[in-house]
């Protein structure tokens, strides 16, 4: 029943956040609108028992990239409304054809074929199994899935490099 | 004595490629002469390899020189017999003398060797035509031939007209031999070979009559081009470009008389065709007729000549046509006889008064030159038919078997008669108009009799259309006895037996010459005004004649220049605008499809979000409905 | 030996290749020099190959198992005479490339690259080996047209490349599926030759192959309508181009015709008689009609080209003994005689620096030799008994006639217009006065050019008069063409009208 | 009582959706990529809920892999609009079309 | 308490020395700042050793197989294999990389002080692609793409002088990452479908399971392809590549590509063929579809370009449609031969762009190599050979790696994607040929006298690879045949 109840509000929240951030004009309401949506996504995992996730979704997204993103709109300009007039011919119409083709063929899955989310659903629910503490996350993060793991650290070396290199070039100038 | 053979062919061959590499270095008439004793020497080879036959029974022989084309059992071979041998000794004998001729005729000219080796190629090339074993071998000949008139006739390239009328001379015959060839093919369909011996030996067994009738068709159409028949007849006139001596050797001994030599050989073929004999004997008839009046206007000496012959020629295609082959090779040997002499007088005149040849501008030629006016005169009675020359007794035979062949054929010979009569007419007019009469030339011409190496060629040759005809009189028919192996697959056309009716057609076509002589004398002995009126009286007929019934102007209009007007439409508009037009018309399309296509890569990131997002519903949509 | 006669020119075209650039001078005749070796070893295997049906001199290496594609060589006598002619005429184009003097390094290079290619081509007995070099050959081409050639030359070089190009993109497809098709029917996959002819196909899938080779071939000939690359080519290229174009590139159609179509297709090529004799029959009129009216002499040679060419598919087509022998041997005359006619326009432009025919007149007067070998080559070409054209065309006519007697007669008509259009080109470049004066002043044939001719010339006349060499050659592998027909297929060929062969035989003896 | 998956599922691809189709509608690149965010969250959700319907803890590890990715590419992201920005002063992307065709 | 997870060092030795050694440039050059050969020394030692290591690890891979246990080949608990599938990929890989620096190297020096971040970025980049090749965990295989992808991200923008970089690199960076989205969607998306992220575990349900209502599993799969199909440039995806070609710095852009499509195909025929090969009926008009419509597209659109780098990107384009023809076919080997072969040419094919335009070249309008052959023949042939290899025409390796392709496509039952490749790759004849046109026949314009650098060893190498493999394929198409996945 909870489960219930908390998936309705944050779903409608999420969603919420989400079209904000699609139709805001000014890029902090946008901000604050994902922001939204990451607050109702991490709840709903925690609805389902993902609870590490959920609290890195709010530590490192919420905390971390949000403010990033701030910042950087900060920088860029607050005051930069983007005017919602469409300047490229037909964008809208052919982004509107697009969405239209995919919730017909949404309503015609729905009505012709029974269609399956999770074909490989089990029929029985063990809750124990999905329990996303700290422990059950860490086990397998550090034995299967351990060189995964390790190729993230490429990747941050990645995005420090290529930060530094991009951002570098003022003195590359003077 | 046939192992020989081939030297017939070799010796004028050689002396021409010799003349060819070597000529330059000869000094004068040298090259001439060794060009004359080459074809002597294989008229001498062909009289010794002849001799058998003259016993008579001898039936041919075919030597193998080497293999040509054995897959349509066409090889280099030669066959040998009588009639070849026949036609051999006319073309090397009045060759020959036509070689010597030339010697005094061309002297001075500054590519001398150059022609003479022509001549002996020229030789060289009917003997080939004449001697060949297989159809193949004398399509060879020929072509040769054809070959040979084009070098000829256009020998004199610089000015415009020769070059000209060679190439008319070379593909009218092309179109001659485009119906030959078709024959051959159905000859080679019909019997899996063109050699004479698989032909000729199975045609009565093997041939459906309409076969017959088509391939007989067809090498007339080959022969008529050869031969200048209607309606291919219209390069010989132009063939007077030619030096004279080439003239000559064309009409009298070579050239046009492959024609009736093809359709006499083959014999055993229109044997089983009466009806494309009819047809050659009536196109043989026409022509002479046709020709003939054309003759009766000319101005140019060479031109009456020239259309004399086709005549005359339609007189043999007559002959053979009425299966009457020996009269016919009979009337070819006796009119390369006086042909020729008459070619060579004319040469002479018209060497003698400096290149002139409008007989109006002459007269009174028989004080300057004596010898030539006398041979010529010869000629002129021979091919008039009086009797006892050579002219009389030919010409006589044809008449005679076209008479008694009968039915259509008694329509042809009136006609053969009433040409006769032309014929005699338009040669006594020349003759008069040249050596008669008042001298009409101009100052510069200062006439003179041609030196002796001319001269002498003239006197033999006219000693011959004397006495050539009686090799063959009702009385003597020796030269069909000769004839006889080559014709012994075919039943011949004889005159009817009897005095009385020999007296009646002789008397017939002897009264034909002598009228029209008559008239020829009397009218042109005349001052010049008179018989102009005489001539005016006829117009506009006069006119028509003089220009040939306009045939060239006809051919030009109705074929020439429609065929150009397609070949240009094919090439500049089909060939350029329709088919090459389409095909970089493809390239452009597919050029343009890309420049259709680039305005998709707008630029805008979000365009291409979107180009993307479509695809991938689509892939999507795809892949869900198909697995569906 | 047949791979050294491929690997010398390449060979060939290295050390040319390795002479320093500045030493211009030597590498025209370095590369003549070394192009006579493989015709020395091309007279060589002409001298010791036996009259008989089956492959000589096979050399196979495989060259990658799994795909069973192999260096497979052989000559029989449809590709001997080819492989013999190219062998000749390209140290005498070389030869006649004095003209040439810009990049002439790069030149020879290509040219020998391009002997090199056309002769694997008519020895390849692996399809994906003929292939690879039916493709290579257009690279070299492409350049001595593209660099060499007139003011169009890009135009008309790209079009070369591309047109042909495409042809053989289907003629790769279809070569796919043939092996495909033979890896199903026999379990191991090969592209010899000699293993797909046993493949047998379903009628539908024959046909389509047959077309795409069909088309390939066809545009390489040119056969109608796909023609109009060719005319354009050979304007443009230079004269040592427009030689081994018209007189070894293009036999590759024809060559590839006879050797694939006709064995590999035996029942298509049956159904396909009646449209490519049409093609064919088409291309003779056509293209002499064509020619006659062209204002360039080079086109008009080409157009020529067109019109001969399709004597050579017709009698391909005929199935018959003559048909094939004329179509073989025409392959080689063709060859000789045009390629010796585009010497002669070449050595008239480097003189005149023109090709148009209104430009010339009266040449006989100031170079007599030239307007010779013209004439010679002209009545070659217009097929006069006794020189080597005849041989070919009639015997392609003659022998048609018994299965395709309609077309014959139409194609007969091209001899007519042969001797129009080139007694008529004749007459306006050589005979008359010379009235322009820059004609008046041409330097007539230098013994080197002379020299270059006069063996093309001996040739034409050795193979118009005495053929036998020749024809003993080819005969038993154009046989062994039609029997492979007749047995795989209900075609029987005509006997044309015979009582006993004895009778035949009997002529000769 | 449980809520069924298939809620989450559609949730999230509505989400996703959104997102996309955002992406394709602002011209701010900041927003742009917000929206990528979006999708990759929609992303996330799919996963845990998958998971959980299937009795599988790797659905939750993979989400770790996906942040981080996302971590990552924002801060590539964000250093290449900033570099763009100091350039141009501006954030729209429709002003960077000059390479097209 | 967590167990030790397994760990196998040779598995991942050439990845990890990618890594120590981007980490070395980038420490080496805080500490030092060396002159650039140091860094060259560097980046040369860990390349050679990584190859080395590689091919240490073919050989095991090699082994492996022959002794048919799979056991070895697959490590960290199936993350990654050591298939020879994946070592071919990788040495591939490392090749272009080898060769890409050298091309790129006149660029990397004029980067300065941040060339070495840009050479630890192209190492980290080929080290992410190499783990992605050797992917047997779809997030894994995530990972190694966003791992290369990024780094070419930042890559595409380096040349901090030219807006068109800018663009390159924001374009590239967009829609890569809404690519990325999409294809992670996907993988989310099967993951729910089969309960799997392995590939082989993937292989193994579909085989053993029938799913009754697999539609969630096509969409994944959908959003697979076009995630893929972004990163090998095929039509519908392919519209980033031209722009990033043009815009990103001339050096690199043979890098970039080349290592994309390499990482990229190989993904597509691991995760098609391999994992959900059961499928195939379902995938295979798609991809055929897909392969058909670049081969066509980028052939048609190449044909009009007035820039040799968008001509080559949209050439590119119909490469992808002609490896698609291998996907179709199914053929392992095939599509190695033809990513081998093509992305040497590529990396030559730019490394001649880079020295005729300059390493960080404003434009290359096709109009600058007029007369190229006269400036300077030797760069002018190997172009020729190179773009002749890429058109595929026969004594080129690419003419050998079309007919694979082709052949298994034809084979695979797919004779009219057959017949559409034959037709793309006659208009790919007509475009490649302009160019050569306007090298050798047209005139020169300027005769500045062109100095090679570096890249003269990346087109020998280019070049003689092409005609080498075009003469004798043996010896590399043994080694693609044998480089099976498992």
């Amino acid at each position: 029943m909870v489960e219930a109840i908390l998936f309705v509000v944050m779903g409608i929240s999420a969603l919420a956040g989400a079209v904000t951030v699609v139709v805001a004009r000014n890029p902090i309401y946008s901000a604050m609108g994902l922001l939204g949506t990451l607050f109702s996504v991490a709840v709903l995992y925690v609805v389902q028992l993902a609870h590490l996730v959920a609290a890195v979704q709010v530590i490192v997204y919420a905390g971390a990239v949000m403010t990033l993103f701030l910042f950087v709109i900060m920088m860029v300009g607050v005051d930069k409304e983007e005017s919602r007039k469409e300047e490229l011919p037909l964008q809208r119409v052919m982004v509107g054809a697009l969405a239209g083709v995919v919730i017909v063929a949404a309503g015609v899955i729905t009505v012709v074929g029974d269609f399956d989310w999770v074909p490989a659903a089990a029929t029985t629910i063990i809750e124990d199994s999905t329990n996303g503490t700290v422990q059950a996350i860490a086990e397998p993060l550090f034995t299967d899935w351990v060189l995964a793991f390790e190729a993230t650290a490429l990747l941050l070396t990645i995005a420090a490099a290529g930060a530094i290199v991009l951002a570098q070039f003022k003195r590359q100038r003077s | 004595m046939t192992e020989f053979l081939w030297l017939v062919i070799a010796l004028p061959l050689g002396g021409a490629l010799l003349l060819h590499f070597f000529g330059r270095y000869l000094k004068g008439p040298l090259s001439g002469w060794l060009a004359s004793a080459a074809v002597a020497a294989s008229f001498v080879i062909g009289v010794v390899a002849a001799l058998p036959f003259f016993q008579g029974g001898e039936h041919g022989v075919t030597v193998l020189l080497w293999e040509w084309m054995p897959a349509i059992g066409a090889n280099l071979e030669l066959h040998w017999d009588p009639l070849a041998a026949l036609m051999t000794l006319v073309v090397t004998g009045v060759g020959s003398l036509i070689h010597i001729f030339a010697i005094g005729y061309m002297h001075g000219d500054d590519r001398f060797p150059r022609f003479f080796t022509y001549l002996n190629l020229f030789a060289a090339s009917m003997l080939t035509l004449v001697l060949a074993g297989n159809y193949a071998m004398l399509f060879l000949g020929w072509e040769l031939v054809g070959l040979c008139s084009y070098l000829l006739i256009g020998f004199w390239f610089t000015k415009p007209a020769p070059p000209a009328a060679a190439k008319k001379a070379f593909i009218v015959n092309r179109i001659g031999d485009f119906g030959f060839m078709i024959g051959l093919m159905l000859v080679f369909t019909a019997f899996g070979t063109l050699s004479y011996a698989g032909v000729f030996e199975r045609a009565g067994q093997q041939l459906t009559s309409g076969t017959a009738t088509a391939i007989g068709l067809l090498i007339l159409v080959g022969a008529a081009g050869k031969s200048a028949q209607i309606p291919l007849y219209v390069w010989l006139p132009d063939a007077m470009e030619g030096p004279t001596p080439v003239s000559a050797l064309i009409h009298a001994a070579t050239m046009v008389t492959a024609g009736v030599y093809v359709i006499a050989r083959s014999a055993a073929i229109y044997e089983l065709t009466p009806l494309a004999s009819t047809v050659v004997a009536t196109v043989g008839a026409l022509t002479a007729l046709w020709a003939a009046s054309i003759a009766i206007a000319q101005r140019d000496i060479k031109r009456v000549l020239a259309y004399s012959t086709i005549s005359q020629l339609g007189y043999m295609f007559l002959a053979v046509g009425a299966t009457a082959y020996v009269a016919g090779i009979f009337h070819l040997m006796t009119h390369a006889f006086f042909k020729a002499l008459l070619f060579l007088g004319a040469g002479s005149v018209i060497h003698a008064m400096g290149d002139e040849q409008d007989m109006h501008k002459m007269g009174g030629l028989r004080r300057k030159m004596p010898i030539t006016a006398a041979t010529m005169g010869v000629a002129t009675l021979a091919i008039a038919g009086l009797p006892p020359l050579a002219g009389f007794w030919s010409k006589d035979e044809i008449l005679a078997s076209s008479f008694a062949r009968g039915g259509w054929f008694s329509f042809l010979w009136i006609i053969g008669l009433i040409t006769a009569l032309l014929t005699a007419f338009y040669m006594s007019r020349q003759w008069v108009l040249v050596f008669l009469g008042e001298p009409r030339w101009e100052e510069s011409a200062h006439p003179h009799e041609s030196p002796r190496v001319m001269t002498i060629p003239l006197i033999v040759l006219a000693i011959l259309s004397v006495v050539g005809g009686l090799v063959n009189t009702p009385f003597r028919t020796s030269l069909e006895h000769f004839l006889e192996p080559s014709f012994e697959l075919v039943s011949l056309q004889h005159p009817d037996e009897g005095w009385l009716m020999f007296a009646l057609l002789a008397g017939l076509s002897v009264l034909a010459g002598l009228v029209g002589v008559g008239v020829g004398l009397l009218t042109y002995r005349r001052p010049l005004e008179r018989w102009r009126g005489f001539e005016e009286t006829f117009e506009p007929l006069w006119g028509i004649w003089e220009e040939a019934y306009r045939v060239d102007d006809m051919y030009g209009r109705v074929l020439v220049a429609p065929g150009k007007r397609t070949a240009e439409v094919a090439a500049f508009d089909v060939d350029a605008r329709l088919i090459d037009g389409s095909v970089n018309g493809i390239g452009r399309l597919v050029r343009s499809l890309g420049q259709w296509a680039r305005p998709l890569q707008t630029g805008f990131v979000r365009n291409y979000g979107v180009l993307f997002l479509g695809g991938t519903l689509i892939v999507v949509i795809w892949l869900v409905a198909g697995g569906a | 030996m047949l791979t050294a006669l491929i690997v010398l020119p390449v060979a060939a075209a290295i050390v040319v290749a390795l002479v320093p650039g500045r030493r211009r001078e030597i590498h025209l005749p370095l590369g003549i020099a070394l192009s006579a070796t493989p015709l020395a070893l091309a007279g060589y295997l002409f001298w010791v190959f036996e009259p008989a049906a089956a492959y000589q001199q096979v050399e196979r290496a495989i060259w990658y198992e799994p795909w069973g594609i192999s260096w497979y060589i052989g000559v029989d006598g449809i590709s001997l005479p080819m492989v013999v002619l190219t062998a000749l005429l390209v140290p005498i184009s070389l030869a006649a490339s004095t003209s040439i003097t810009n990049r002439t390094k790069e030149f020879v290079v290509y040219t020998l690259l391009l002997e090199a290619g056309l002769i694997g081509a008519f020895l390849a007995l692996d399809l994906f080996l003929f292939f690879v070099f039916f493709e290579a050959i257009l690279i070299p081409m492409y350049f001595i047209i593209g660099i060499w050639g007139g003011e169009r030359r890009i135009y008309a070089a790209v079009k070369f490349f591309i047109y042909t190009a495409f042809g053989s993109a289907l003629m790769l497809a279809a070569i796919i599926a043939l092996a495909a098709s033979h890896t199903a029917e026999f379990g191991f996959t090969s592209f010899a030759l000699t293993d797909l002819v046993n493949a047998d196909l379903t009628t539908g899938a024959e046909r389509w192959l047959f077309a795409a080779f069909a088309i390939a071939f066809a545009i390489k000939v040119p056969l109608f309508p796909f023609h109009t690359w060719l005319p354009d080519a050979h304007v443009e290229a230079p004269t040592a181009g427009s030689v081994l174009l018209a007189a070894v590139l293009l036999k590759l159609g024809t060559y590839g015709l006879l050797r694939f179509n006709l064995s590999l297709f035996p029942d298509a090529s049956v159904d396909a008689v009646p449209i490519m004799a049409t093609l064919a029959v088409i291309g003779i009129i056509y293209g002499a009609v064509v020619a006659i009216v062209q204002p360039d002499l080079k086109k008009l040679v080409a157009y020529s080209s067109v019109s001969h060419l399709g004597f050579i598919v017709l009698g391909t087509f005929a199935l018959t003994s003559g048909g094939l022998q004329g179509a073989v041997i025409q392959n080689l005359n063709h060859g000789l005689t045009t390629g010796a006619l585009f010497l002669l326009v070449g050595m008239l432009y480097d003189r005149r620096h023109t090709k148009r025919i209104a430009d010339f007149g009266g040449l006989q007067k100031v170079m007599p030799i030239l307007a010779g070998f013209f004439l010679f080559m002209a009545f070659a070409s217009i097929g006069l008994p006794g020189l080597n054209g005849f041989v070919g065309e009639f015997l392609v006519l003659i022998g048609s006639f018994p299965t395709l007697p309609g077309f014959v007669i139409a194609a007969a008509t091209g001899v007519v217009l042969a001797a129009i259009y080139l007694l008529w080109a004749y007459e306006r470049v050589f005979t008359g006065v010379p009235d322009k004066e820059e004609n008046s002043i041409l330097t007539d044939l230098s013994p080197r050019e002379i020299g270059l001719l006069a063996p093309l010339a001996a040739l034409i006349v050795v193979i118009g008069l005495y053929p036998g060499f020749l024809l003993d050659r080819i005969t038993p592998s154009t046989e062994a063409v039609l029997d492979h027909i007749v047995d795989q297929t209900d075609f029987v060929i005509p006997e044309p009208g015979r009582v006993d062969d004895v009778l035949v035989a009997g002529d000769s003896s | 009582m449980i809520v069924p998956v298939d809620w989450y599922m559609a949730l999230a691809a509505a989400l996703f959706l959104i997102g996309a189709l955002g992406m394709l509608l602002r011209r701010n690149a900041l927003v742009m990529f917000m929206c990528i965010e979006l999708m990759l969250n929609a992303v996330n959700l799919t996963l845990i809920s998958a998971g959980r319907a299937m009795n599988d803890i790797n659905g939750q590890v993979a989400v770790f892999f996906i942040l981080v990715v996302a971590a990552a590419e924002v801060v590539v992201g964000l250093a290449i609009i900033v570099a763009i920005f100091r350039r141009r002063t501006s954030a729209s992307v429709d002003e960077l079309s000059e390479l097209k065709g | 308490m967590i167990a030790t997870p397994e760990i196998s060092w040779i598995a991942i030795a050439p990845d990890l020395l990618l890594a120590l050694g981007a980490a070395a440039v980038l420490l080496v050059d805080v500490q030092w700042k060396p002159p650039a050969r140091v860094l060259a020394w560097v980046v040369g030692v860990t390349l050679v050793s990584a190859i080395g290591f590689a091919v240490l690890q073919w050989f095991q891979a090699h082994d492996a197989m022959a002794a048919g246990d799979s056991t070895t080949r697959i490590a960290f608990s199936g993350l990654i294999v050591m298939d020879g599938f994946a070592v071919f990929a990788r040495l591939a890989l490392l090749a272009a990389t080898a060769l890409g620096v050298m091309a790129g190297w006149r660029f990397v020096v004029s980067l300065g002080r941040r060339g070495a971040e840009a050479l630890a970025l192209i190492l980290l980049a080929t080290a992410g692609f190499s783990l992605m090749v050797a992917s047997n965990n779809l997030i894994m295989l995530f990972l190694g793409l966003e791992v290369g992808s990024i780094a070419l991200y930042v890559l595409a923008g380096l040349s901090r002088e030219r807006p068109e970089s800018d663009e390159a690199a924001i374009k590239y960076f967009l829609l890569g990452s809404f690519a990325s989205a999409m294809f992670v969607y996907g993988v989310a998306l099967i993951y729910a479908g089969t309960r799997q992220f392995e590939i082989l575990e993937i292989r193994g349900f579909l085989g053993n399971f029938i799913v009754t209502e697999p539609a969630v599993i096509y969409i994944g799969i959908g959003l697979v392809i076009a995630g893929l199909g972004f990163k090998v440039s095929a039509a519908p995806f392919h519209t980033w590549a031209p722009d990033v070609y043009q815009g990103a710095p001339a050096g690199l852009v043979g890098y970039m590509a080349a290592v994309a499509k390499v990482a990229g195909f190989a993904a597509i025929a691991r995760v098609l063929i391999t994992a959900l090969g059961d499928l195939d009926l379902t995938w295979l008009p798609v991809v055929a579809g897909i392969s058909a419509l670049s081969m066509l597209l980028g052939s048609v659109l190449a044909l009009v370009q007035g820039d040799l780098r968008r001509l080559l990107a949209y050439s590119g384009v119909a490469h992808a449609g002609f490896i698609m023809t291998g996907v179709v076919g199914g053929a392992f080997d095939a599509i190695l031969f033809y990513l081998a072969v093509y992305a040497i040419q590529l990396v030559g094919s730019f490394a001649v762009v880079a020295v005729v335009n300059g390493p960080d070249g404003a434009g290359s309008a096709i109009t600058d190599y007029r007369g190229l052959a006269r400036r300077s023949p030797m760069l002018a042939a190997s172009f020729t050979v190179l773009l002749l290899g890429m058109g595929g025409l026969p004594l080129t390796s690419g003419f050998i790696a079309k007919f694979g392709v082709f052949t298994e496509a034809w084979a695979g039952g797919y004779q009219w994607l057959v017949i559409v490749a034959v037709v793309a790759s006659v208009i790919a004849f007509a475009f490649y040929i302009r160019v050569i046109v306007v090298m050798y026949m047209d005139e020169s314009i300027d005769q500045v006298e062109l100095s090679l650098g570096p890249a003269r060893w990346v087109l020998a190498v280019a070049v003689g690879t092409t005609i080498v493999w075009g003469i004798f394929p043996t010896s590399l198409l043994e080694l693609a045949a044998d480089a099976l996945p498992l």
